[in-house]
């Protein structure tokens, strides 16, 4: 057997994303015979579980996959607490609208979002990422919301001044000045008269 | 970035051989006029400490040359970096007074365009050194499938992860999304919005309890900045997020935040 | 040392769902030791190495996190769907000077590239390769670019000390061209706060 299939294998079950058959190892590896691929998955199970390592290879439903040792699970579950947090597109919209727009009323984040923003607000206030400033003077008094310190901490920003403007994004592709310059006459055999003919013109 | 396309033209393409034949100049694409050094000097087998000026500055001008002939668009880069070699030339063509000592600043006339194209190439090499890497999602590959026993709790606690560049985009596709008209904007214009300067009031208040006028515009005493800054010192104060005195006539102009920051957070 | 802490470790990196520091992994495990969890780490790195598998355990921008070999790929990309970034030579070039000279505007990129560089800059930051750090202190308040988490991880560096090393410069003047400008005021603790030590100064 080629030494190196049950490395192939254990490649692909490990980048896939569900369980994968037997059939469909075979199908991915055509250059290799089903019987090689089945003496290799089962060198695979057996080498995992000599090695005694945090997870092992199994045949589930029908197919190979990657599991973790139920024995572990005490200590996996606790990093559900501390793996980052994915800002939620309305959070992050939200977010910008405050941070672009302070100081602002509830209501106008919600004219701006199209939608009612109390619960995304409530949790970046909770994040301390959003706070308030004060109450309008009008009828209602709406509170006022601003971003805090920590939303400068957060992005690394100096100051509220340092937050890029999206003027200044988009100008980045924009055509800079110099190539909208009319372009100058440029006559090289004339500019070096002393290098003698240019060999064509 | 600038000669991507290949001619069309049947009758230049004559043209385009002869050059293959005397200069071997190809017309490959040139990220820019350092770019195109680099290749000058490598192709006439040079050393870049002592590049001839001569021979490059010509070498250069024909590839300029043959660029317009061919009709393909010559960035302004290119024709500033030819003012560059015209310069240097016209410099080293200069008489040298050997009586007198030379000058200090009198150094080499290519040096500072030998550091530049030195650097460049340092970095054009590094550039090919992490382009040569294992890259992630080319020949690298992680664990797509998510662990059964985390699917299940969603996480809103963590640390944040997010870029400035993702608020700002958010921002923008926001803004896109809006009709026109709906979007106001306190005050468009090039340079100073009053929203920025508002920004810029809040986050000094957010260090400290009282800041003078002065402050905001001593650094850029310009007629637009004062009154920007006067404008977003107004429309802070009508929302009541400041309180502004002053003690005498023309005396400094103070402001507080209206509310205690303490008791304004909640 | 525990002789299970090789594998919770690893059921932790294997589960996580981006790298996980040695800080964060202390902190999830706060029964063990400092010093036992780098142990183990390295015993980690050294058995999948002996083992000779499809993945491997690295340490990536500052976390570790298990990966295919390299020399896999062929075979991986049978039945994984890939869109690999395709990095123009511009692209690269600009990137290695953000890299290495980070914190930097565009208009030092410029200088050094000798072409306009707004349109790489934004491609650059849209693959969240290049990130925007702040404003610089001078006129005009420039934006600040510096590069990512995402470029390590997707260029498999552990830290930006781990960039290949530039290759010294046979200079006329030893004083390379940056440094012979004025200082400009920058303040780069406060808009690197998370990146590290660049790999020279």
């Amino acid at each position: 057997m080629n030494s190196e299939l049950p490395a192939i294998i254990e490649s692909l079950v490990f980048t896939a994303d569900s369980a994968l058959s037997t059939d469909r190892i075979c199908e991915l590896l055509p250059e290799f015979d089903r019987n090689e691929i089945k003496t290799a998955l089962s060198e695979l199970v057996e080498s995992h579980r000599r090695r005694g390592g945090g997870f092992e290879i199994v045949e589930v439903a029908g197919g190979w996959h990657f599991r973790t040792l139920p024995a572990l699970h005490g200590y996996i579950t606790r990093h559900i607490k501390t793996r980052p947090a994915k800002f939620s597109q309305s959070s992050l919209e939200t977010l910008a609208i405050v941070a672009y727009r302070q100081p602002i009323t509830r209501a106008e984040v919600e004219h701006l979002r199209g939608v009612d923003c109390g619960g995304v607000l409530k949790s970046l206030l909770e994040k301390h990422l959003v706070r308030i400033l004060g109450k309008k003077d009008i009828p209602g008094r709406p509170l006022i919301y601003g971003t805090s310190k920590e939303f400068l901490e957060v992005f690394g920003l100096k100051d509220l001044k340092s937050l890029p403007t999206l003027r200044e994004i988009q100008a980045l592709d924009e055509v800079p000045l110099f190539e909208r310059q009319e372009e100058l006459p440029l006559e090289p055999e004339k500019a070096v008269p002393t290098e003698g003919e240019l060999p064509f013109s | 970035m600038n000669t991507e396309t290949y001619p069309h033209s049947e009758e230049k393409l004559p043209l385009l051989d002869g050059l293959h034949e005397q200069y071997n100049i190809h017309l490959d694409t040139f990220d820019g006029p350092m770019d195109l050094l680099l290749h000058l000097i490598r192709k006439n087998e040079l050393d870049i400490c002592a590049i001839s000026i001569a021979v490059i500055t010509r070498q250069y001008l024909a590839y300029i040359k043959l660029l317009k002939e061919l009709n393909l668009e010559v960035a302004g880069e290119f024709l500033v970096m030819a003012a560059t070699l015209l310069q240097i030339k016209s410099r080293q063509l200069l008489p040298q007074d050997e009586q007198e000592e030379p000058e200090p600043e009198e150094e080499d006339p290519r040096s500072e365009l030998v550091r530049r194209l030195q650097e460049y190439q340092q970095y054009k090499e590094a550039g090919m050194l992490i382009g040569a890497r294992a890259l992630l999602g080319r020949e690298v590959f992680l664990r797509t499938a998510a662990e059964p026993v985390l699917v299940a709790a969603q996480n809103t606690e963590g640390p944040l992860e997010v870029s400035l560049f993702e608020l700002v985009d958010a921002f923008r596709a926001l803004l896109q999304s809006i009709p026109e008209e709906q979007f106001h904007d306190v005050a468009p214009g090039d340079s100073l919005s009053i929203a920025d300067c508002i920004n810029e009031i809040l986050s000094l208040l957010q260090e400290r309890e009282t800041v003078q006028f002065d402050e905001l515009v001593r650094d850029e005493l310009t007629r637009e900045r004062i009154i920007v800054t006067f404008l977003a010192l107004l429309e802070l104060c009508r929302l009541k997020l400041i309180r502004i005195f002053q003690v005498d006539h023309h005396g400094p102009i103070w402001f507080v935040p209206a509310v205690a920051m303490s008791s304004a957070e909640v």
